[in-house]
């Protein structure tokens, strides 16, 4: 389809883990993923710890290169190019990490981490770059006489987290991966944060995919929510339908979980927790889990078909699109337990 | 556990051959040879044919080198090339793994005070201390015994050695010096390695967490901080234990033992390539073999088994 | 910085780096420290050319193993030669030797270590195991054979004492690349379009430098004691070049008539070695806080 | 809906200081707290990092470095003040009295151990007990925190078990002892959402179940209304607003807490919308302070905030307090 930013067909990632007592196993972290994302459009990617959300994310850059699939970027496949080719391509989309400390180096100046991918680039001289690295220090709103000269190392978390903004911003990109960029910082930072991310949206017409573990903020971040779980989408849907319409009844309770919502926890509770991705269930890989599981969940997987709303969902009894505490719960309700 | 085993020794047995490549291609590829070294400067060109086709010098280097790999792995490590002896009797020895003994049984309780009152004047004392016998090469603290208890107080032999098959009493008293020299500086590091280890532990969130469940303090360096401080030094007695050997070359010449590091020095110098080549495969063998030993006990200590990300693969 | 990785033992004084001293003073070590060695460095470089010193091998029969005098300000040797002489133009090759091979080590290892670390996979494996090798080899053996047939000038012992340092640093610079690999400024600049040299040099060398530098005045420490060691033996630089250990070997046999034939030299060695360990320990100290 | 908030309070915490000295000069990480925690209350203390929230709940069991901490103030636990205890008494307080559950419960458990042993190790910790008596007192310390037997977790080491398994087994030990009063150091910040809703109901039921009292740390402010009773707001080593939850859902009075009420988007809340937020950060440990020390972020601030330091204080008898010279009325809006 062709129109879209980013799009992404049937991506694998696997990791070959050594365990700690020899034997070697595989890990499906990403297990067939395809989504895509439009110019200037922000898309949520929420799942719990050890989902892939993040292996997805490294693969889509192809810091490891996936297994299998094809990411195409600006209608190239990545998967395919090489070199020189690869290295240029994917100027396009740029990360931005959770740890705000770790994503600058500690003992380069401001400046220098700011212009290293201008000077990679190469063609722009001196003058120009300095001209640029003031003028996106100055987009992410620090002052570059107070800053150009300070080592990262004595920034905090928050200064650091918005010198790795500008940095991305260097190659301009149309697509920044946010991998739990506010994760870290106190809330007061996060806020100023995701107002600057909001910002740039407006008037550098970003695409994002914001990776979060925190609904409330992809919620407020995003136009269209992906949901994971080990390994696969299990729920696309737009963000306006979150509160109202969830399909899936994992993205119900996780949307059940965010606090301040007045759902009853205890009908749509989580039980256990997800199961390694070394050892995917059978059948729907959420039934082990699932609040109405049925016996024909435990045999047959299903698939990710197209809802009414627009959104994509992967369940064989989907929750009715209704208003007000999902479906009638009830009904399917089975007690906790294996 | 098993196949953790299994590839540790598969990499050993790599490197080992690396080493004994090594070796093999050092000792052939340096100027000199056992030749000369026999038959003097003056030797007729034909008597030196002569030696070369009799030691199978004339054959091709890297053959030479399987043949004596095929010897080795049946432990027969060959005859001396200069005194015709079996190069496997002459180097067994003791004097490294006694020292490294003597060096934990005294390192061990000290770190532990040191620890206890860390900050403190003791713990100051003890690290001035280690840091000067980690500082000072070995035959100097050796000398100093020597002057003290060999020739002022005469109360031990200066130098020389008996042997544990003549008298008990006369080995024990000619290895008191060496062993103590040889062990000081091992003593110095693993103290210290200990008792910062014990330091590190005691401030984990662990020690609060077992502290915070109504244990009391000592109960808590006994059952949780003193064991987990062990980790480390295991790594590190193995490794150490490869510069243990260079030390007791020079204990050796010190107080005057035939052991190896004599036979080494001598067999270099009588470009005695089998000798020297036998004892360095010995050496990287107790090295590797040690080193296993480490792994495995950490691996019985440490279900996890972090390894310290140093060892590849 | 990031926290150094454990790589136990490679060399003695090593334990020195894991010391989590919270509440000490580390610039009056670094001082202190840093003056001592600076003051060695001075002398044994720069001494001979102002002090009025006579040539270090001269012999002078009329002063056999004579007391410290103002003549002869640490007393003569067996040979009547001037002891002071003696220790600086000693210092001045120990200083050397070490200086020279710990950068050839730390040259060697590191580039083993980066390499290894940043590409893994085989490469890291097979440049791993050749590392273990050179672990396994007895260095000491290895110096032995050079020094016996190569020869002992100081250029032959510096090569034979830099395989000591080069699988210490080898190991030791890869736990550091490897660390820092997956930390996202290093990924960072690979989505910017660098290269592995590019990373090497600008992300993984200047946040390794601190930890490296300091690993490297121990290994120096180590080496100026290893160099002693050798010259025990007698294999350490061909008389009549003058060297502290071979100092302290010549005069062992006098010890209770010219004790200052032993205690001079041990005095600046364990004076030079010692502050190399705690200037070293000082400085990581200094540069983690 | 408050049931805790009676003056026979379990805990009474009054002016509680802490200091350390460091190579680089004193560090004053707690600078005043003042906390009133009834019986079978929860409570939460919230504050971003820095604050002092978790350093002010540590001192009171005496869980700090030894040595280079300085700690005055009173804290009346039934009565008994702990700070004045000595370490002999602290011992007795800990786990009998007080259970404490901490942030990663990997790292709180020993590794190199079985779980099992480090639970029996709790529980005997406060009296030895026969081998049988012992085992049903472990089932049962498991039953309680919804472990099931099926599990076997007393034969594991702590990384084999999933995270939110290890929490409750820590959460079994700071109980084994009996404590009426645990303090949860941001119990649920290592988990995923999904299962720190259960962790935080495990809570309510020890609540309930046992007249268990918590003191809840935390830095989310939103989690801190969903489940507790009072909440407490630090900042910069102060307590600056503390009341019950509705005190602080309907009528926040300090411009901090409103701002971190403010921080978090909500779903009432157009998407893509500008968040209100605090300009500038927090300030740093070693920094000295003269006045309010949210004076210089606070919009409302005047010449008296920067000159003169607020006292926590009220209305009347409300246990609703705050220390602000210009408290925010009922839903004030910032200019």
């Amino acid at each position: 389809m062709s129109g879209s930013l980013l799009e992404v067909r049937d991506l694998v990632q696997v990791h070959r883990l050594r365990g700690a007592r020899g034997g070697s196993q595989t890990l499906r972290a990403v297990d067939g993923v395809s989504f895509e994302i439009g110019p200037g459009e922000s898309v949520g990617l929420v799942g719990e710890s050890g989902c892939g959300k993040s292996s997805l994310a490294r693969a889509l850059v192809q810091l490891p290169r996936p297994t299998e699939g094809e990411v195409r970027f600006r209608d190239q496949d990545l998967c395919r190019l090489r070199g020189g080719a690869l290295l240029r391509a994917r100027l396009g989309m740029q990360m931005v990490f959770q740890d705000p400390h770790s994503s600058v180096n500690p003992r380069m100046s401001v400046a220098n981490i700011v212009a290293e991918p201008l000077r990679l680039r190469g063609g722009t001289g001196r003058r120009q770059v300095r001209a640029r690295v003031r003028e996106l220090l100055d987009m992410v709103r620090l002052p570059a006489s107070r800053y150009e000269a300070r080592r990262a190392g004595e920034l905090s978390g928050g200064e650091c987290q918005r010198v790795a903004v500008a940095r991305a911003l260097a190659g301009s990109p149309e697509l920044l991966i946010c991998d739990e960029a506010v994760s870290a910082l106190d809330v007061s930072v996060q806020a100023q944060l995701l107002n600057l991310f909001e910002e740039l949206r407006s008037e550098l017409g970003l695409a994002y995919l914001f990776i979060s573990h925190d609904l409330a903020v992809v919620r407020h971040m995003s136009d269209r929510v992906l949901f994971m779980y080990l390994g696969r989408i299990c729920e696309e849907i737009d963000a306006g339908d979150l509160d109202r319409a969830p399909r899936h009844p994992y993205t119900a309770a996780l949307m059940s979980l965010v606090p301040g919502t007045q759902r009853d926890r205890s009908v749509m509770a989580l039980t256990g927790e997800p199961p390694s991705a070394a050892s995917i269930p059978a059948g729907c890989r959420f039934h082990t889990r699932c609040w109405c599981a049925r016996d024909q969940c435990a045999t047959q997987e299903p698939a990710l078909v197209a809802t009414e709303q627009g959104g994509r969902v992967a369940c064989l009894f989907p929750l009715a699109p209704q208003p007000e505490p999902v479906g009638d719960p009830l009904l399917s309700y089975r007690p906790p337990g294996p | 556990m098993g196949s953790l085993i299994l590839r540790r020794v598969g990499q050993a047995v790599v490197v080992l051959l690396g080493v004994s490549f090594l070796t093999f291609l050092l000792l052939n590829l340096l100027p000199g040879n056992v030749i000369n070294s026999i038959l003097g400067p003056g030797a007729t060109p034909a008597a030196v044919a002569r030696l070369r086709v009799e030691l199978g010098l004339n054959q091709n280097l890297f053959l030479r080198y399987l043949h004596w790999l095929g010897s080795a792995a049946h432990g027969n490590l060959g005859t001396s090339l200069a005194t015709g002896q079996s190069v496997a009797g002459i180097i067994v020895q003791r004097l490294p793994v006694t020292a490294e003994i003597v060096a934990l049984a005294g390192s061990i309780p000290l770190a532990f005070v040191a620890a206890r009152r860390a900050g403190q004047r003791v713990d100051r004392l003890i690290a001035g201390g280690s840091l000067v016998f980690i500082s000072v090469p070995a035959f100097v603290p050796g000398i100093l015994l020597i002057l003290i208890f060999g020739a002022d107080l005469k109360v031990l032999p200066a130098t020389g050695w008996v042997n544990l098959s003549q008298s008990l009493g006369g080995n024990l008293r000619t290895a008191i010096m060496p062993v103590v020299t040889l062990a000081l500086g091992g003593f110095a590091v693993h103290g210290r390695l200990l008792r910062a280890e014990l330091v590190a532990q005691s401030e984990q969130e662990y020690a609060t967490a077992a502290l915070a469940r109504g244990l009391r303090w000592p109960d808590v360096m006994r059952w949780h901080v003193a064991r987990n401080s062990m980790i480390p030094l295991i790594t590190n007695l193995a490794l150490h234990f490869g510069a243990l050997i260079g030390g007791t070359v020079i204990v050796e010449q010190l107080f005057g033992i035939p052991g190896v590091g004599q036979l080494l020095i001598n067999s270099i110098d009588a470009r005695d390539t089998t000798v020297v080549e036998g004892i360095v495969l010995l050496t990287a063998v107790a090295f590797m073999v040690g080193n296993l030993l480490a792994d495995i006990l950490h691996t019985a200590i440490d279900p996890r088994v972090r390894y310290a990300g140093a060892t590849a693969g | 910085m990031p926290a150094p990785p454990r790589v136990e033992g490679l060399l003695p004084a090593e334990v020195l780096l894991d010391e989590p001293e919270a509440g000490r003073r580390w610039d009056r070590t670094l001082v202190v420290s840093g003056g001592v060695l600076g003051l060695i460095v001075f002398f044994c470089f720069l001494g001979p050319l102002f002090l009025p010193v006579p040539d270090p091998s001269a012999i002078n029969l009329n002063a056999i193993r004579a007391a410290p005098s103002l003549g002869h300000l640490f007393g003569t040797g067996s040979d009547g030669e001037d002891l002071l002489s003696q220790i600086l133009y000693g210092g001045r090759d120990s200083l050397e030797i070490a200086i020279l091979s710990v950068m050839i080590g730390a040259t060697v290892g590191c580039l083993f270590g980066f390499v290894s670390g940043i590409k893994g996979g085989i490469i890291d494996t097979v440049l791993m195991r050749c590392v273990d090798v050179l672990l396994a080899f007895p260095a000491l053996i290895l110096a032995l054979a050079v020094v016996t047939y190569v020869g002992r000038s100081s250029w032959d012992l510096t090569i034979a004492l830099s395989f000591f340092s080069v699988p210490a640093y080898g190991r030791y610079s890869r736990a550091l690349a490897v660390g820092l690999r997956n930390r996202e400024f290093v990924v960072n600049a690979r989505l910017a379009g660098a290269r592995s040299g590019h990373l090497i040099w600008r992300h993984i060398l200047p946040n390794a430098m601190p930890t490296l530098l300091t690993f490297g005045f121990l290994a120096m420490g180590f080496q100026i004691v290893a160099l002693a060691g050798l010259s025990f033996l007698g294999l350490g630089l061909a008389p009549p070049t003058p060297s502290w250990g071979g100092m302290i070997t010549a005069g062992e046999a006098y010890l209770s008539t010219a004790p200052q034939m032993v205690l001079v030299p041990v005095v600046f060695l364990l004076a030079t070695v010692v502050s190399v360990n705690l200037f070293g320990d000082a400085l990581r100290q200094r540069m983690r806080a | 809906m408050t049931p805790g908030l009676d003056p026979s309070a379990m805990l009474r915490v009054e002016d509680l200081r802490v200091s350390f000295s460091t190579p680089r000069g004193l560090v004053r990480a707690v600078r005043g707290v003042d906390l009133v925690l009834g019986r079978a209350q929860m409570h939460a203390v919230v504050g971003e990092s820095g604050s002092g929230k978790s350093v002010s709940m540590r001192a009171l069991v005496g869980l700090l470095p030894r040595g280079r901490t300085q700690v005055s103030g009173r804290a009346l636990l039934e009565g008994v003040d702990l700070l004045s205890l000595d370490e002999d008494q602290k011992v007795g307080v800990r786990g009998r009295s007080v259970g404490m559950v901490f942030q990663d419960p990997l790292r709180a458990m020993n590794p190199t151990m079985r779980v099992g042993r480090q639970l029996v190790e709790a529980v005997s910790a406060h009296g030895q007990l026969g081998k049988e008596a012992l085992r049903t007192r472990t089932r049962e310390l498991l039953d309680m925190v919804q472990v099931p037997s099926s599990l076997r977790v007393m034969d594991m080491f702590p990384y084999e078990l999933s995270g939110g398994l290890r929490q409750r087994v820590m959460i079994a030990t700071a109980i084994a002892g009996g404590a009426r009063l645990l303090i949860a150091d941001e119990p649920t910040t290592a988990l995923d959402v999904s299962i720190q809703a259960g962790i935080l109901d495990l809570f309510k039921t020890l609540q309930q179940d046992t007249g268990t009292s918590v003191i809840l740390i935390t830095h989310n402010i939103s989690l801190a209304l969903d489940y507790a009773e009072a909440v407490s707001v630090m900042y910069a080593g102060k307590v600056v607003e503390t009341g019950s939850r509705l005190d602080l859902v309907a009528s926040v009075r300090m411009p901090y807490s409103r701002g971190l009420l403010d921080s978090v988007p909500r779903g009432s809340q157009a998407r893509h919308s500008r968040l209100v937020t605090m300009e500038g950060y927090p300030p740093g440990p070693t920094e000295r302070l003269e006045g309010c020390s949210f004076a210089n972020r606070c919009p409302w601030a005047e010449d008296m905030c920067r000159r003169r330091e607020p006292v926590l204080g009220g209305e009347g008898d409300s246990l609703h307090r705050w220390a602000c010279w210009k408290p925010l009325a009922d839903q004030e809006v910032p200019a």
